[in-house]
């Protein structure tokens, strides 16, 4: 049983194409990327995998139950979580608040216990705030622990969602460019939490243009075109396919 | 014709003479909305302003042509240093904020205007005089015409402005990235400025041109705004062919609700038609669609 | 000096009712300047402390307790629409200080309440005296449109209440808010009833010469009564033509140096008419005012003849106030009356030529 | 061209920049490398204009502009490709490239757009479609194109091979040599340290909002405390 | 951490010893009337704060369901003889059934367009309380019976300060408990990034509803304490004006701070009262110093005035 199978996929957006009869698999425990040319429809896929938008045709099963058109807090429920190529941070709160958000599955959220402020709820956000800020010393914010999201920089704001999407301890993480606006020695380090959360058993979904993260990490590779699958396979094969070259890499 | 059709046209006419009214309202918001995402609140009393100050002028003996000259441009005044010394001067804050601070000035401006020209109810002379037309056993104030050619002029003429010319372009990417207009090289300010002064100038206009209908008095503008903001939303904010639709809908409604339903509740009725449209339609009846995404 | 004889006063000076509180206001403003030059009230100047309540019940409230607690005034002048009085009605009955409404309704003095006085015309006997003046026409089916604000509620109700009184069947009834702009839809419905001979618009504000305005330009062919809600030249000015042959009950005050020479209420209303224009302006005396003028008179009738300010013995002669003679007509308060106006106090007028005649 | 002396900006309390020195020269073309949070963008920021200078000055052609406001700025031809893209979403592709040249009138703004098209032949594509819509990818070359689209002088890039797929990153740097060879002043932020200090004539390195090092391309290129922190060595 | 603490504590100790003490000011009823206004009024706004402040989603229909409460209240008393202990809850039970329901269609819309519908939903309550004479006595309102409790009866200013007092204290308490729970940041996150708020979990049409209802309750609640204090209602009390009046407070007095809501209620209480010397001026001025206090302090008085504080500290230790 693989842990996300994706069938006929495809989704329109008045007369553009941007996913087209996509079919592939994900197995479980592994790094999978996905990359291709810009408009290549790979956010538009994470965001059709997440329940952002509904696709107009085909499946998507997680488990082997079909997800197509549930909403993103149930699949989140499910063990889904995702970062934000163009950045969602909740510029209204501080940035260990933003990672607390990530956290809101795993705390007790029932309204009488919070409007009393019941042990449990205090018990709880005292250990979440702990586990927040370790997340936040992985992904590098250490500097940032009480800053208003507000006031940070570019970079730091894409290792904030890192941080956010794992604060929810998801089974399949998928990353939206994760070092983009990181330079070689940061995007080293985005390497190794990467690598780190793997190892700990979350399948992670990456897409990516920095092609030495993707190329060093992934076990397995898809390349998108035009919404549809251009090429696949391990890191070498798809490096050395000259369609992919043509079309994404180019001649170095 | 048959009597029912005659009365439904009566009811007709008689909406969209009201409707127009609404329209030319919601057209000011719009504008201000396109600039800068806030919602006018002191649009009503750029309505008043208008009225109240063409018969101040009439009532010293000036001719009707000129009162309403002078009338528009103190409005504009109004208008333009609301920006200049509020708006402006709050940039950064949120929109709640900025809605506040013109709902500050709808207050202030009703004050001023109670204190300076007094509470009294004013009417001024029709245009073309105040014999009913008569069209197929329906009739329609000649004034009510003045007010559905007028605001088709200006919604022609803001859609050219909007679509066809830079100025126009550069007030809609003012509202929606400042600080990319700016590195453009688009003065917001300028743009904000304008975008005040252009619907003081259409609420003026408004006030000017339902006057002799409806009477002007310092508090005409609460209702009329009202329904100008509700004619706005229901056609899609910041559309101009939308708050055209939205006004004239609106009207229509209402008289249609007194005609046939209850004249007690022709306005509830109103606003249960805008809530059914908004559920259907979130974004109003012409309203862009989301373009963010994510 | 004298300690001041302090009048408490809460008048919709904005809002929607501020063309009844706006000239109430100068009213008692420029009477009680006359008192004072003129040596005051036993002796006594008379203060004013007046708050605007915008026509909202809730501000009325508390304001008067601010009258009431704060200002400890002696007596209470106000109220310019039936809600807001109704409003305050238990607590100045709860403070027993003298209160006299200039309010329309027919509930602030029925039941009577021990320490609440009216000066205008209630609502019901407006109703009547439209009624008598179409029973005299031999009109019967009438088309009813009135305000939805608690002026024209209240009068609509007590319309449809005392027709059968008349033998008027009312056989439209439609109604429009204050604020609206176009009323041609209700009247359209009413214009196609079956059998109609008059149409009776009870409201106030810019509502009526809107109603009026419309009603001409349907071309209607009966007869259109209005109510004593637009007693002021102003109406006549923003219906304009559309108002000529508009008939309307309301006090001598309008038609002042039209009554005959011998009308005992002749001088009174000559003198306040004249008082008020020389101030504000030719055409600009209403009723509204009047009722303001009214009030403070019949208290500092009530504090004369009482010989004091203090509350129970000023209500006593209020009360007892017999023969008055305001702008509204000749007042006989009793016990079971703290208005004392009979209908021949009103007068039915109509417009002719953009200006009020007495309809005999 | 660019002169910036001593220059100090604040969010609030939060100091961004203090003391930095830079100058770019008439048609030279420099790099500007820091980590993340060094006060990269919020330098280029202070030279549009859009963000608040709390000291020292900015020269633009010997001339202070250190107060001007950003449009007139842009009139005397600097013009930036922001951080984040910032585009005028709800409006078309090519609205956006209009307001580009915003602060030029004449005939000429259509053959520009050609160009643009030219360059980067999904922008003509998709000429009509909200800008907002457009893929990361294709938005970070409308925001490229836009400000070429103002004929700058002095163009300031803040990361402009962000989110661009491997063709197109070599695609900016050539078109930033190109530019170069039209004697455009550039003043260029990016994390691609590696490629950027390869074509700039100058680099400087930015540290926690100090200016540390600044020396030719190739030099700051070899040098072991840039290799270490930047380039991943 | 350290600042919540010491805002939950030390806030609510302020509070409670600013109404522990207010009563040594006051003299008489018309005071006493005053200040139970103001936490009438702050009930609203703190439930208000919630909805707008910190979920982002703005109510300009409010005065609704303050109304709704206070008829309530009115009708139960009155027309069926309820004790008004029993008619509070059950007109609060009532709105709050009312607001879940409308609150699902209505909340899916966003901006201008939810405020538009929510001055529907106000404006048509209005309508109906104003039109229904036979059942809210229309336009001129309609009195309410004195409470009385074990024959006693709830009357005057000092019984009802501290009637109010307790609702007030308990309502502070608790939306600051909501605020810092997982709750509260979910409400937040969803204002400042709704997809990255649902991806995260938070099912934001739910938190939307939570607290829309919420905060009708709360206004409901608070209208209910009105119609017995004051023991008359009115369909003005349901109007639009009322409704943005609401609003004014909680974006004067700070949005997303519930002592900001404090302070802006009972600021702009008290304007009315302090202004209604100027005769005739009122409106200029109030107009003017709304305007200028959100022009010199956007984010609200309180977040202004605590940012300017910490400055001040912050300078005087370094
Ligand atoms: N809401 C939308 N409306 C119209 N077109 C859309 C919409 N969303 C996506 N598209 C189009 O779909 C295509 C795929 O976009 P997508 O963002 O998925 O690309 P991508 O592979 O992530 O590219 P990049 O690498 O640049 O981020 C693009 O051409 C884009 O213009
Ligand atoms: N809006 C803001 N409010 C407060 N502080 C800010 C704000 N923007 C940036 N800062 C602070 O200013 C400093 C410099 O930020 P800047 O964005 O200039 O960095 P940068 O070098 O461009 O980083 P990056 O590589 O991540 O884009 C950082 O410490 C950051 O926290
Ligand atoms: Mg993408
Ligand atoms: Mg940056």
């Amino acid at each position: 049983m693989s842990l996300l199978r994706v069938e006929g996929l495809g989704i329109h957006f008045g007369g553009v194409q941007a996913i087209e009869d996509l079919d592939f698999t994900i197995e479980a425990g592994t790094i999978h990327s996905i990359i291709g040319p810009n408009g290549a429809g790979k956010t538009t896929l994470f965001n059709l995998i997440t329940g952002v938008y509904r696709p107009s045709a085909g499946t998507i099963l997680l488990d082997d139950t079909p997800i197509a058109g549930r909403k993103p807090h149930d699949l989140a429920r499910m063990g889904l979580s995702r970062t934000f190529q163009n950045l969602r941070i909740m510029m209204n709160m501080s940035a260990l608040d933003n990672v607390m958000v990530g956290r809101h599955l795993h705390l007790n959220r029932n309204l009488l216990a919070c409007l009393l402020r019941l042990p449990p709820v205090t018990r709880g956000d005292r250990a979440a705030r702990k586990l927040c800020t370790e997340l936040m010393d992985l992904v590098g914010l250490s500097a940032y622990r009480d800053a208003d999201a507000g006031s940070l920089p570019y970079g730091a704001l894409k290792r904030l969602e890192i941080a956010r999407a794992l604060a929810a301890e998801p089974r399949l993480l998928l990353l939206d460019e994760p070092a983009a606006g990181l330079n070689a020695q940061e995007t080293r380090e985005i390497d190794e939490v990467i690598v780190k959360v793997a190892r700990s058993g979350v399948t992670v979904v990456l897409v990516e243009h920095d092609m030495k993260l993707v190329m060093g990490l992934s076990d397995h590779i898809l390349v998108l075109d035009h919404g549809r699958t251009l090429a696949e396979g391990t890191p070498e094969a798809v490096r050395n396919n000259p369609a992919v070259v043509a079309a994404y890499l180019g001649t170095v | 014709m048959p009597p029912v059709l005659v009365e439904l046209l009566q009811f007709l006419f008689s909406g969209l003479a009201s409707g127009a009214i609404y329209a030319l309202v919601a057209l000011g918001f719009a504008l201000i909305y396109n600039a800068s995402h806030i919602i006018n609140f002191a649009q009503g009393e750029f309505v008043m302003l208008g009225g109240m100050v063409t018969w101040v002028l009439l009532s010293q003996g000036i001719d009707l042509p000129l009162a309403i000259l002078g009338a528009v441009a103190v409005t504009m005044v109004a208008g333009l240093a609301l920006e200049k010394l509020a708006i402006e001067r709050a940039r950064d804050a949120n929109v709640v904020t900025l809605i506040i601070i013109t709902v500050g000035a709808g207050i202030f401006l009703r004050g001023l205007t109670s204190v300076t020209l007094g509470k009294d109810l004013h009417a001024l002379p029709a245009f073309s005089g105040n014999a009913p037309i008569d069209i197929a056993g329906a009739t329609l104030m000649p004034q009510s015409l003045w007010i559905l050619g007028v605001t088709a002029a200006i919604v022609v003429a803001l859609h050219v402005f909007f679509h066809y010319t830079v100025v126009g372009k550069a007030i809609l990417a003012a509202s929606h990235n400042p600080l990319a207009a700016r590195l453009v090289g688009i003065n917001v300010n300028v743009v904000l400025l304008l975008s005040f002064g252009l619907s003081a100038l259409l609420g003026a206009v408004a006030g000017i041109l339902i006057a002799p209908i409806t009477a002007t008095h310092f508090e005409v503008g609460i209702m009329l705004g009202l329904k100008g903001f509700a004619a706005a939303i229901l056609g899609g904010l910041g559309s101009g062919p939308g708050a055209i639709v939205g006004g004239l809908l609106l009207g229509v409604i209402e008289s249609l609700g007194a005609g046939y339903i209850s004249s007690d509740y022709k306005d509830a009725i109103a606003f249960v038609v805008i809530l059914g449209v908004l559920f259907l339609m979130p974004r109003g009846l012409f309203g862009k669609r989301g373009t963010e995404r994510v | 000096q004298e300690d001041p004889i302090r009048v408490g006063s809460f008048l919709a000076v904005t809002g929607p009712a501020s063309f009844l509180g706006d000239p109430e206001l100068k009213t008692l403003e420029m009477y009680i300047d006359r008192i004072n030059g003129a040596g005051g009230l036993l002796g006594r100047p008379l203060e004013l402390i007046h708050y605007d309540t915008g026509a909202d019940a809730n501000t009325a409230r508390t304001f008067v307790k601010r009258l009431l607690d704060e200002d400890e005034v002696d007596v209470i002048l106000g109220g310019s629409a039936t809600g807001t009085t109704m409003a305050v009605i238990p607590l100045v009955e709860r403070a027993e200080i003298p209160f006299v409404s200039f309010s329309g309704g027919v509930v602030v003095i029925d039941p009577v309440k021990p320490w609440v006085f009216k000066t205008p015309h209630t609502d019901r006997m407006a109703c009547g005296k439209i009624f008598e003046d179409l029973q005299k026409r031999g009109l019967t089916k009438v088309g009813l449109i009135s305000g939805t604000g608690g002026f024209g509620k209240s009068m609509h109700e007590q319309c449809v209440d005392v027709a059968p009184d008349y033998a008027i069947e009312i056989v439209a009834d439609e109604t429009y808010a204050p604020s609206d702009t176009d009323m041609v839809a209700q009247l359209t419905k009413i214009k196609n009833t079956e059998g109609l001979q008059a149409v009776v618009n009870p409201g106030f504000g810019q509502g009526p010469a809107i109603v009026t305005k419309n009603f001409t330009q349907l071309g209607f062919d009966v007869p259109l009564y209005e109510s004593h809600g637009v007693a002021s030249k102003k109406y006549i000015e923003l219906a304009g033509e559309a108002a000529e042959g508009v008939r309307l009950p309301a006090s001598a005050l309008l038609v002042a140096e039209r009554l005959p020479l011998d009308d005992p209420q002749r001088p009174v209303v000559v003198g306040y008419k004249t008082t008020y224009e020389a101030v504000h302006g030719p055409g600009s005396v209403s009723t509204f005012g009047g009722h303001a003028y009214d009030g403070l008179m019949m208290y500092k009738a009530a504090v004369e003849a009482a010989g004091t300010t203090e509350p129970a013995a000023v209500r006593d002669a209020l009360e007892s106030l017999s023969g008055f003679m305001g702008t509204a007509g000749r007042v006989t308060m009793s016990a079971d009356d703290h208005m004392g106006l009979d209908l021949t106090a009103f007068r039915m007028l109509e417009i002719r030529d953009g200006d009020w005649v007495l309809v005999e | 061209m660019l002169d910036i002396e001593g220059l100090t900006s604040h969010y609030g309390r939060i100091q961004a920049l203090d003391g930095v020195d830079l100058t770019v020269g008439e048609g030279e073309l420099v790099a500007l490398v820091g980590a993340n949070g060094a006060g990269k963008t919020t330098l280029l920021r202070c030279v549009s204009g859009v963000q608040p200078v709390t000291g020292g000055r900015v020269l633009f052609e010997g001339k202070d502009i250190t107060r001007a406001s950003p449009h007139t700025r842009v009139a005397l031809g600097i013009a930036q490709v922001p951080e984040g893209r910032q585009m005028f979403g709800p409006l078309s592709v090519e609205d956006n490239l209009r307001l580009g040249a915003v602060r030029r009138k004449g005939p000429k703004v259509a053959d520009d757009l050609e160009r643009m098209y030219e360059r980067f032949p999904i922008l003509k594509e998709k000429r009509r479609q909200p800008a907002g819509t457009l893929s990361g990818g294709q938005q970070q070359m409308l925001a490229i194109c836009r400000a070429l689209m103002s004929h700058p002088r002095l163009l300031l890039l803040d990361e402009p091979s962000m989110g661009l797929a491997p063709l197109l990153v070599r695609e900016i740097f050539d078109t930033v040599a190109r530019l170069k060879e039209q004697r455009t002043t550039l003043l260029l932020v990016e994390q691609n340290a590696h490629a950027a200090l390869g074509i700039a004539d100058r680099g400087y390195v930015l540290e926690t909002g100090r200016m540390v090092l600044t020396d030719t391309g190739p030099r700051l290129l070899s040098n072991d405390r840039v290799k270490e922190a930047y380039l991943g060595l | 951490m350290q600042m919540l603490f010491s805002e939950r504590v030390g806030g609510m100790g302020a509070l409670i010893l600013v109404i522990a003490c207010l009563p040594l000011l006051l003299s008489n009823n018309y005071q006493y009337d005053v200040a139970i206004t103001m936490g009438i009024n702050a009930i609203v706004v703190v439930g208000l704060n919630l909805l707008v402040g910190y979920a982002g989603q703005v109510s300009l229909g409010h005065a609704g369901f303050f109304a709704l409460g206070a008829y309530a209240s009115a009708i139960l008393t009155t027309r069926y003889g309820l004790h008004g202990a029993l008619a509070l809850p059950a007109g609060a039970l009532g709105v709050g059934v009312l607001a879940y329901l409308i609150a699902r269609p209505i909340l899916r819309l966003s901006g201008h367009y939810l405020a538009m519908a929510t001055l529907g939903v106000g404006v048509i309550i209005h309508i109906v309380l104003d039109r229904e004479a036979w059942l809210t006595g229309g336009p001129d309102g309609m009195y309410v019976p004195t409470i009385e409790v074990a024959g006693v009866p709830l009357y005057g200013g000092a019984i009802w300060y501290w009637i109010v007092a307790a609702v007030l204290i308990l309502t502070v308490w608790l939306a600051l408990n909501l605020i810092d729970s997982p709750i509260g940041r979910a409400l937040r996150g969803l204002h400042g990034a709704e997809v990255a708020a649902e991806v995260a979990g938070v099912d934001t049409t739910h938190y939307k509803v939570m607290v829309f209802v919420i905060s009708a309750v709360l206004a409901s609640v608070a209208g209910s304490l009105s119609a017995h204090f004051s023991e008359f209602v009115t369909p003005d009390s349901a109007s639009f004006f009322h409704s943005i009046l609401f609003v004014t407070m909680v974006v004067f007095g700070g949005m997303a701070s519930t002592f900001g809501a404090l302070i802006g209620a009972a600021l702009l209480t008290l304007l009315p009262q302090l202004l209604a010397d100027f005769s005739g001026y009122e409106q200029m001025i109030l107009g003017l110093i709304m305007m200028l206090v959100m022009i010199v302090m956007p984010r609200g008085l309180l977040p202004t005035l605590v940012g300017l504080a910490r400055r001040r500290q912050r300078e005087a230790r370094s």
